[in-house]
Order: C-alpha cells, then sequence, then structure tokens
C-alpha cells in the first residue's frame, strides 16, 4: 500500500480522463453548459492536486508504482511516476492554465457536444503524465496522446490554411514519435530497462557506447521538435497561426515549452552519466538555442498576422529556455523551469489578447486593425503590459527565470548566448509592442516590411462578453507579476538540484541587473522605430531598410509552408545533433 | 526550395547520418543474439504471479497497464477529432439519416452477396468474441478482436446496403460504447485504489493458469479496450463512409465550424 | 544476417522520408509515413527477437521455455494503434483540405502565404510566385 | 528458420520501398494493403503473433480500408476527376 501523498499521484492523470470518457458516453445528453462548468472544475482539481504533491514533494521525490510492480532485485517491472518539487510545480502550473483557458473559451465550442472540453482534458491528462513519469516508453505514450489531442484541435476551424498548417504539424510530429520510438527501442536493448534511473544506472557502467548516443539523438531529435528548434520550428508557425485561440493559449503556454522541459529531464537524468552526451550538449543547445531565439525574434518582427506573430515569438523564447538548458548547471536548468512557467502565463495572456481581437473585431492582422483596438482599451494595456513583460521588464516570474539563465550563462562564459538572448527577447518584444501600439493607439501608417508578410482572413465566435475574455487574461499577468520573488527564490535551488538529480547547491547566480533594461530599451526602440519611421530622418530609415530585405525575403521563403521542405530540414537537424555527438 | 534542393539536402543529411547509423547498428547486440532483461525476467515470474498465459496481454493489461490507458485514451481522442473535423463540415443534424448522393444510382445487390454477407458478417462477430475473450491464453485480445468485430459491421454494409447499415448502427450509441469502454478501462485502474491497493493493481481471484477466465482484473479491462475499439473504429468507418455520401453542394461562405 | 533488421529499418525510415519530401499527394504522402512508422515496427520486434525462442505464450509450452522478448511486443502494439489513429486523423484532414482548397497537392495547399486569400497589402513577387504553382 | 527471416526482412523493405514508389494513390492502396501483409508475415516470423493478428487487422484491412474511402470520398468532391 502506498503512504498518504504518493496515493495521490496518479489522480491529476487519471480525474480529467474518467470525466473525458463520461463525457464522451454521455454526450448528447449533456445540457450546454456542463462540459464547461465540468472542464473548467477538473482542471482546477489537477492544479490543486499537483500543487498539494508538490509542496509534499518538497523534502524528496514522491515515487509510485502502477498496479503495485515496485521494482525487485534492483529490476524495475511496472510503470512508475516520479515527482519532485519542480515537476509538481510545473503540472500544477499547466492545470491552472487550462483552467484559465476553459474559463476564456466559455461558450465558444457549444454546437459540438462537448467534443472539444473532451480534446482539450485528454491534452491536459496527457501533459500532466508527461510531467510525472519515470518510464520511457510511458513518456513516449503521453508524447503521442498530446499529439494526437493537438492534432485534433489545430484544425478545429476546418479553414484551408488550417487544415493544411494542421497536416504539416501532424506529419512532422510523427515524425518526431518515431524517431523517440526508436531511440527507445535502442536505449532498452542496450540497457535493459525502460525505467529512468535504470537506464541511468546502465548508462553509468557502460561508458562510451555509440547506441547509447544514438538513442540520446533520437529521442533530442524529437523533442527538440516538439520544442520548435530551430530547424525544426517550422511547423510551430503554420500550426499556432491557425489553431482557434484557446488552443494556441495552450500550445504555446504549456505544449511548446513541455518538449523542452522533457529534454531536460532526459538529459539531466537519463543520459547524465554519459560523458559523450554531456560533453555535446553545451555546444548543441548553445548553438541551437542562440539560433533560435534570433530567428524566431527576427520572424516575430515581420509579421502582420498576430497569432503568426506570437507563435514566432514562441519559438523565440523557446531559444532561449534552450540556451538555459545548455548552461548544464542547477541555476541553468532552474531558470529554465521558472522561464517555462513565466512564458507560458504571458504567451497565453497574449493569445488571449488576439482571441479577443479576433473575437469583438473580426480581425487578427494587425495592419487592418490599425487603430480600432480604442474601444476595448484595457485589452490595450494588457497587451502592451504583456510586451514589456516579454522583452525583459523587471517583473514577475518571466524576468527572474531570465535574469537566472543570464546568470548560469554569464558564469559559464557564454556571452554569445546571454547577447542573442537579450536580442530575440527584444526583437519579440518590439513585435508585440508595435503591434500593440498600432492597434490600440492607431499609430504608424505606414506600415514596413511586414506589409509583406502572409496574413489572412479569419473569425472567431463573438458571443461572448469581453470581461469573460479579458480576466482570464489578467489573471494570467497578475499571476505572472504575484509570485513573490522570495519565494522562487527560496525554494528553487532544492528543486533544481533535485529536478537534476544533482546535490543542492546553496545559492543560485543571477544576471547583470542592467541586462533587462537594456533588452526594454531595445524593445522600445525597435517598436518606436516599426511605428514612427516615417517621421524618422531618411539618413537613419535608409540604412535599416536596405539591410533588411533580402535576408528578410529569403527567410520567408524558407518558411514555405511545403511538408516537403521541412521533412528535408528535419533530416539536416537530425543530422547536426548527431554530428555534434560524433565530435564530443 | 525545389524538389532538388530538397533531396540535395537529404542525401547530405544521410551522408553524415550514415556513418554513425553504422556505428549505432555495430554496438548493437547481433540480431537475436540474447533479449532484455525485462523481458527475461517478465516471462520467468509473470505466469506465475497472473496466472495468465499471454505475456503480451500480461503487460498490457497488468505490468504496464497505464501504457494501454494512455493508448486507448489516444484512440478516443483520434476518433472524436475524426468525428468533430467530419461532422463539422456536415452539421451534426445529418448524421442521424441516410444520405444519398444525388446522381448515384442505388444498384440493387445480387442475392448471392447478401447471403454470403449474412452467413459472413455473424462468422466473423464470433471470430471477434472469440479473440476478445481469449486474451489471456492465446494471441489477440480487446484490441484486435474490437477491431475485427467494427469490420464485422461493415459487413452489415455490404449485405444490407447503407441505409440498413445507418438503421443498425446509430452514432449515439457508438459513442456511449467507446466512452464507456475507456471508462471502464479507467475504473478499472481508480477502484482498486479504493480498496487500497495500488492504481490498476489485481483485486480479483486470478483463476486456473491457462483457463479462459484467469488474470482477474485483466479480464475487466479487456473488456472495457473491446468495448471502446469496437466502438471507435465502427464510428471511425461510419464518418469516413458518411463522407463518401455527402452531398456536394457548396456550402454558404463564411460557415464556422465553431 | 546479425544486422541486417536494423538496416531494414533504416532503410525504410530513409525511403519513407524521402516520400514524404517528394509527395506531391497528400493521400500518398501519408501512405509514406506509414512506411516511416513500419521502421520502428521492424527495429523493435528486430532487438527483441532471438534465435530459438518461442512467442511469449505459455500455452502450449511450459513456462520457462526460451521465449522472445514480450515487452517489445507490447511496445509495438502501442505504435500500432499510434498508427492507426494517425492514419486515420491524417486522411480526414486530407479529405477536408481537398475539399476547401480542392487539391491533394502539398504545392497548391500552403498553410498560409502572402497574397493568400486576404487581399491586403500582398507583394507583387508573392503574387506570380502563387500562380506559378498552380498553373 | 535462419533462411526465411532474412528473406522476409527483405521483402519487407522491398514492399516498404513500393509503398513510396507507387505514386498513383488509387494503386498506393494495394502496395499498402501488401506491405501490411508482408508485415504481419514478419511478426508472426519474429514469434509476435499478438502483433502480427493487429497488423493484419489493421495494417492490411483497416487502414487501407481507410485509404479506399478517402479516395473515393476525395472523387465524390470533384466530378471532373471520376473515371
Amino acid at each position: 500500500m502506498t503512504a498518504f501523498p504518493a496515493a495521490l499521484l496518479p489522480l491529476p492523470v487519471a480525474i480529467p480522463l474518467v470525466i473525458c470518457a463520461a463525457m464522451l458516453a454521455t454526450a448528447h445528453l449533456l445540457p450546454a453548459r456542463l462540459p464547461d462548468i465540468l472542464a473548467t472544475l477538473s482542471a482546477l482539481t489537477v492544479a490543486v492536486l499537483c500543487g498539494v504533491i508538490a509542496v509534499r514533494a518538497a523534502d524528496g521525490p514522491l515515487v509510485y508504482w502502477f498496479g503495485g510492480w515496485e521494482p525487485r532485485d534492483g529490476l524495475h517491472l511496472g510503470i512508475g511516476f516520479s515527482v519532485d518539487e519542480a515537476s509538481g510545480w510545473v503540472a500544477a502550473f499547466i492545470g491552472l492554465l487550462y483552467a484559465l483557458t476553459f474559463v476564456f473559451a466559455w461558450g465558444f465550442f457549444d454546437r459540438t457536444h462537448g467534443h472539444f472540453h473532451i480534446l482539450m482534458l485528454l491534452f491536459l491528462a496527457a501533459m500532466v503524465g508527461f510531467c510525472f513519469t519515470r518510464d520511457m516508453f510511458n513518456l513516449f505514450v503521453w508524447f503521442e496522446v498530446m499529439s494526437v489531442a493537438a492534432f485534433a484541435l489545430t484544425a478545429y476551424h476546418l479553414a484551408e490554411s488550417g487544415l493544411a498548417g494542421a497536416i504539416n504539424f501532424t506529419v512532422v510530429n510523427s515524425l518526431a514519435g518515431f524517431l523517440m520510438l526508436g531511440g527507445i527501442g535502442l536505449i532498452y536493448a542496450q540497457t535493459g530497462t525502460l525505467d529512468f534511473e535504470g537506464i541511468a544506472a546502465a548508462v553509468a557502467r557502460g561508458g562510451r557506447d555509440p547506441v547509447v548516443a544514438g538513442a540520446f539523438c533520437l529521442v533530442a531529435g524529437a523533442l527538440m521538435i516538439k520544442g520548435a528548434i530551430v530547424p525544426f520550428q517550422f511547423w510551430l508557425a503554420d500550426a499556432h497561426a491557425v489553431a482557434p485561440s484557446p488552443v494556441s493559449v495552450i500550445f504555446s503556454g504549456a505544449m511548446v515549452s513541455l518538449g523542452l522541459f522533457g529534454l531536460a529531464k532526459v538529459s539531466a537524468v537519463v543520459f547524465g552519466a554519459s560523458d559523450q552526451v554531456q560533453h555535446a550538449l553545451p555546444a548543441l543547445l548553445i548553438g541551437l538555442g542562440c539560433f533560435t531565439a534570433l530567428l524566431g525574434g527576427w520572424m516575430a518582427l515581420l509579421q502582420r498576422h498576430l497569432k503568426r506573430m506570437l507563435a514566432f515569438s514562441t519559438i523565440s523564447h523557446a531559444g532561449i529556455m534552450l540556451t538555459g538548458l545548455g548552461a548544464l548547471s542547477v541555476d541553468g536548468t532552474g531558470g529554465m523551469l521558472v522561464y517555462v512557467v513565466g512564458h507560458g502565463l504571458v504567451k497565453g495572456a497574449l493569445f488571449m489578447v488576439a482571441g479577443i481581437l479576433l473575437a469583438t473585431q473580426a480581425s487578427i492582422d494587425e495592419i487592418a486593425l490599425r487603430g480600432l483596438g480604442r474601444g476595448i482599451w484595457p485589452a490595450g494595456i494588457a497587451m502592451a503590459l504583456a510586451g514589456l513583460l516579454l522583452c525583459g521588464l523587471p517583473l514577475g516570474l518571466l524576468d527572474q527565470g531570465t535574469r537566472l539563465i543570464q546568470g548560469a550563462l554569464a558564469q559559464q562564459g557564454h556571452g554569445i548566448a546571454l547577447v542573442a538572448g537579450v536580442i530575440g527577447a527584444a526583437l519579440t518584444g518590439a513585435a508585440v509592442l508595435r503591434a500593440a501600439g498600432r492597434i490600440f493607439l492607431g499609430l504608424g501608417p505606414d506600415p514596413g516590411d511586414e506589409a509583406g508578410a502572409p496574413s489572412e482572413d479569419e473569425r472567431e465566435k463573438a458571443n461572448r462578453p469581453l470581461w469573460l475574455m479579458l480576466g482570464p487574461c489578467c489573471a494570467l499577468l497578475a499571476l505572472d507579476m504575484g509570485v513573490p520573488a522570495g519565494l522562487i527564490e527560496h525554494a528553487l535551488p532544492r528543486a533544481a538540484s533535485a529536478f537534476m538529480h544533482r546535490p543542492v547547491v546553496d545559492a543560485v547566480s543571477e544576471g547583470p541587473g542592467w541586462l533587462p533594461w537594456a533588452s526594454v530599451a531595445a524593445a522600445l526602440a525597435g517598436a518606436g522605430y516599426g511605428l514612427l519611421r516615417n517621421h524618422l530622418p531618411a539618413l537613419l530609415v535608409l540604412p535599416v531598410r536596405a539591410t533588411q530585405s533580402a535576408p528578410t525575403r529569403a527567410l520567408e521563403a524558407l518558411h514555405s509552408g511545403l511538408i516537403g521542405d521541412y521533412a528535408a530540414w528535419l533530416a539536416v537537424g537530425v543530422a547536426m545533433i548527431a554530428a555534434v555527438l560524433a565530435m564530443a | 526550395m525545389s524538389p532538388r534542393v530538397r533531396i540535395a539536402l537529404l542525401a547530405l543529411a544521410a551522408l553524415v547520418l550514415l556513418p554513425g547509423a553504422a556505428e549505432v547498428i555495430a554496438g548493437l547486440p547481433p540480431f537475436g543474439s540474447t533479449i532484455a532483461q525485462y523481458g527475461e525476467r517478465i516471462n520467468a515470474i509473470t505466469p506465475e504471479a497472473r496466472h495468465v498465459a499471454n505475456m503480451v496481454s500480461a503487460i498490457n493489461f497488468d505490468l504496464r497497464g497505464l501504457d494501454t490507458l494512455g493508448e486507448e485514451f489516444m484512440l478516443l481522442a483520434a476518433i472524436t477529432g475524426t468525428v468533430v473535423l467530419l461532422r463539422g463540415r456536415r452539421g451534426e443534424g445529418n448524421t442521424g439519416h441516410a444520405m444519398r448522393r444525388p446522381g448515384r444510382a442505388v444498384i440493387p445487390r445480387s442475392e448471392a452477396v447478401i447471403l454470403a454477407c449474412r452467413i459472413a458478417g455473424p462468422l466473423t462477430a464470433l471470430f471477434g468474441l472469440y479473440v476478445v475473450l481469449h486474451a489471456t491464453v492465446t494471441p489477440g485480445g480487446g484490441f484486435q478482436g474490437g477491431v475485427i468485430l467494427a469490420s464485422g459491421t461493415l459487413l452489415i454494409y455490404l449485405g444490407e446496403g447503407y441505409a440498413g447499415w445507418r438503421q443498425a448502427i446509430h452514432s449515439h450509441w457508438l459513442d456511449a460504447l467507446e466512452g464507456g469502454g475507456a471508462l471502464l478501462f479507467a475504473l478499472c485502474g481508480l477502484v482498486p485504489m479504493l480498496t487500497g491497493a495500488a492504481f490498476m493493481q489485481n483485486i480479483l481471484p486470478l483463476g486456473t493458469f491457462r483457463d479462459l477466465f484467469s488474470g482477474g482484473l485483466m479480464l475487466v479491462e479487456n473488456l472495457g479496450v473491446a468495448l471502446a475499439v469496437t466502438g471507435g473504429f465502427t464510428q471511425l468507418f461510419l464518418e469516413f463512409m458518411e463522407e463518401t455520401r455527402a452531398a456536394d453542394e457548396a456550402e454558404e461562405p463564411g460557415e464556422e465550424s465553431a | 544476417m546479425s544486422v541486417l533488421p536494423y538496416a531494414v529499418a533504416a532503410w525504410l525510415f530513409g525511403i519513407g522520408l524521402y516520400g514524404i519530401a517528394t509527395s506531391r499527394n497528400f493521400i500518398h504522402l501519408v501512405g509514406c509515413l506509414g512506411v516511416c512508422q513500419s521502421a520502428t515496427y521492424v527495429l523493435l520486434l528486430g532487438l527483441g527477437y532471438r534465435w530459438g525462442g518461442i512467442a511469449p505464450i505459455f500455452y502450449d509450452h511450459p513456462p520457462g521455455t526460451p521465449a522472445v522478448d514480450p515487452v517489445m511486443q507490447a511496445l509495438v502494439l502501442t505504435d500500432i494503434v499510434v498508427g492507426a489513429t494517425l492514419t486515420a486523423l491524417l486522411l480526414v484532414l486530407t479529405i477536408q483540405a481537398h475539399k476547401r482548397g480542392g487539391s491533394l497537392d502539398p504545392e497548391k495547399l500552403r498553410p498560409m502565404r502572402a497574397g493568400g486569400t486576404s487581399g491586403r497589402g500582398q507583394g507583387a513577387s508573392r503574387v506570380s510566385d502563387r500562380e506559378q504553382s498552380t498553373s | 528458420m535462419t533462411v526465411i527471416l532474412p528473406l522476409l526482412f527483405l521483402f519487407t523493405a522491398i514492399s516498404g520501398t513500393a509503398v513510396v514508389l507507387v505514386r498513383d494513390p488509387a494503386r498506393q492502396v494495394f502496395a499498402i494493403a501488401v506491405n501490411g501483409l508482408v508485415l504481419a508475415i514478419l511478426f508472426d516470423g519474429l514469434q509476435a503473433p499478438d502483433v502480427a493478428l493487429s497488423e493484419l487487422a489493421v495494417g492490411s484491412a483497416a487502414v487501407p480500408l481507410l485509404f479506399l474511402v478517402a479516395l473515393m470520398a476525395v472523387r465524390t468532391q470533384s466530378p471532373e476527376e471520376k473515371p
């Protein structure tokens, strides 16, 4: 029999599953609002349960063996959940994000007999399972459940671009699943177990082994595809931009960062003892991370379709998270975990603003919306605030995560990554602030390069009151800013060390205090340039425009939306990972 | 990117990956030489611990039952998604009755086909039931049997025609079957917890080894999977067939599915 | 022989990926994805096989007879379900994409293009690009 | 067994390649069904009857059926493509 706190572990996964199975079984009998209520309540329950688990896990990870199959003679027979403090909090954050998203989407999907809620609850259960599991194949199962639910949700609108985007998303992420399963097969054949700890022990015994490196290459490739790291990032802009906005909130807020969360766990826990992998990781993660941060930021600045802009900004921030991971230190990984939560809150709020614009103004195009947002100024304030937070306003969780990552990078002498992260964040902030200025203040009559970017007419149901949509959005921002910094500072060294299975460090270092301000200033300058360029002297404008155009067109052409291109880039990405591993 | 550039990129990646793949393959245990310790151990202890003969079923429903739970819900997600995506366009009101495509003549079926289907249908169903029930002793189980059962319902389509098929099979029942099966499986996990055991721990009598009724809780889980898969796959076939029938009228522009 | 199964698995994944990269029809592409997936089946079952082992079903043979790895088989079973669900979903998406876009060619059904349906501010170069691809 | 298994593996490689190289979806359906059948036989040869049964039910029956129906649906949609 399992003692009290550990016995809670299956519940956050089982409860949403039971609710959604019951909802499907009685789908045509349910009254209209019941799915909304049930879904919100179960997401809240998951959040509370995960919070309780996280608090209880502070003294050491909680372990639960399904079916009562505890390890015998050092061999793991069943599937286990193992929850450390950090994983518990990340899961609690995900539950909360879902609850707020359900409120945001209240009445949005009432024609579908709760099918939307069924898919979302499955999605939630899979994410929690992904955070909790300590079994490689179980990780894959939750990865796939997440993917399948996500595929169906993306195409919900059934618009032409939505469908093509959903097909690209499905194909690329299915390939990710196959790669991951191949990697799992390799590591299982070599180590004879599927349990994280069991594999880690066997890897530590084995020494340098090409099979272990190969397995890591495949699994890391799969998780990076989920995490939208260059050159696997292409699917994200297609999928996020077209998914219904409540779904985009979850995609950007939780799904993408969960891929990197998985990568952090796998590389620290499972492959932590492989010298070859650990030597290759800094170069690999920091290199790809810098590139991703810059490319995502630059592309975000060039978009006029708001959701596509936010999608590229998610790519940029995923790159920043990856650089934090690449520091391979407790502060870097801890910073990345805080960043996951902070970024999820802020990005979720931004996608909600986009949803509000879609619902009330029936457009998502930055240029078409110019000045139309004046009537809903509270949304404008939320958007501007979120934009400032995104580029590093020193306030709240996202900033704390940023400073921790910067501290770790500075300590290890990765100056380039530091600069790339700051520039990436500033670019995404500039893009969001420019859009906020244009939409809510009516600035910027002269569109620049962004005018050539793809856009499309879209509409979402306008039957919901503004406050119902704005409430969850503000709640997310308030959460980001409201969590006391002292709490994190106190708990993080312990939680991050437990997450990485390393001895506890005393304190974590933070980056220089002026960096966030530099980032904010750069973002404001960028946004100001975008909005006021026809008031600026030509001497300043011309050179910028000249340097922008050619690379911009090339980048836009790369994001062709052709699945064939994406498959080729996927192969290139895996080859890159393999090459770095081989050289380590 | 032109196809030629694409293939060049692929070839380049293959060139880089080939030596790595060769090294990995060389590092693997040679084919057929040995199996992993985990599988060896399961083969050794499970017949005695769970009284079942089929190790794969034992793993699927007991040792690694959580994976199967996830898998079942993955199926549920896919089928719910399919239903939403296909119905979103047709409108849900149309699913209750058979739609005939205008302009396509109804071809009368020959007596032989109808007779063959009436014989083959029950036989297929019987075989499906056999596969479902013998999960713990012979190859097969809820998933395989469920797919066979669902294919059996397709024979109704062949034999009785589309309208007959639609009359025999109602979408709501399939939803209930699918959701109910998945619910049964999930409850198999939760109910043992009420008695103080672990999630999905066996609390039923195990039965005798090599008997039809061996494995305890596994049988209930197997049943849940069979229900969910039968309902799910039939639903899938139904929705797909509906698609070939849908009248190809132009839809009003700007129609929203949400 | 000792490396053939693994080589076949690698080949299947490679050829499937090649098919995806060069496919001009979404239905064909879904089939290619299935080939990529069959690579994982072959790899896993190949890794779980041993010469002379019986199937892991102790009905005709007493427990204790050397058998092949049942874990790999359970994993592949799950994988087959994944494959079926993915195929069904992708085909649905393909059918719907064909209804909306009138084509099954990836080149004609790009997710979101400049000069697409928005009708606002399209760059001239994009329009010609699109016309080329539709012709 | 020592001769049959390598042959089966080779057949698998060939039938998988055929699925990719048959570019016309209407004919590809048959390649997919054959590929499913070959895989099922291979799995049976690898002492995995459970998997073989699943592959037989899914890979060589249900999935090709879905492909066929999808093809029919696509043809229903655009009458000019009808043979």
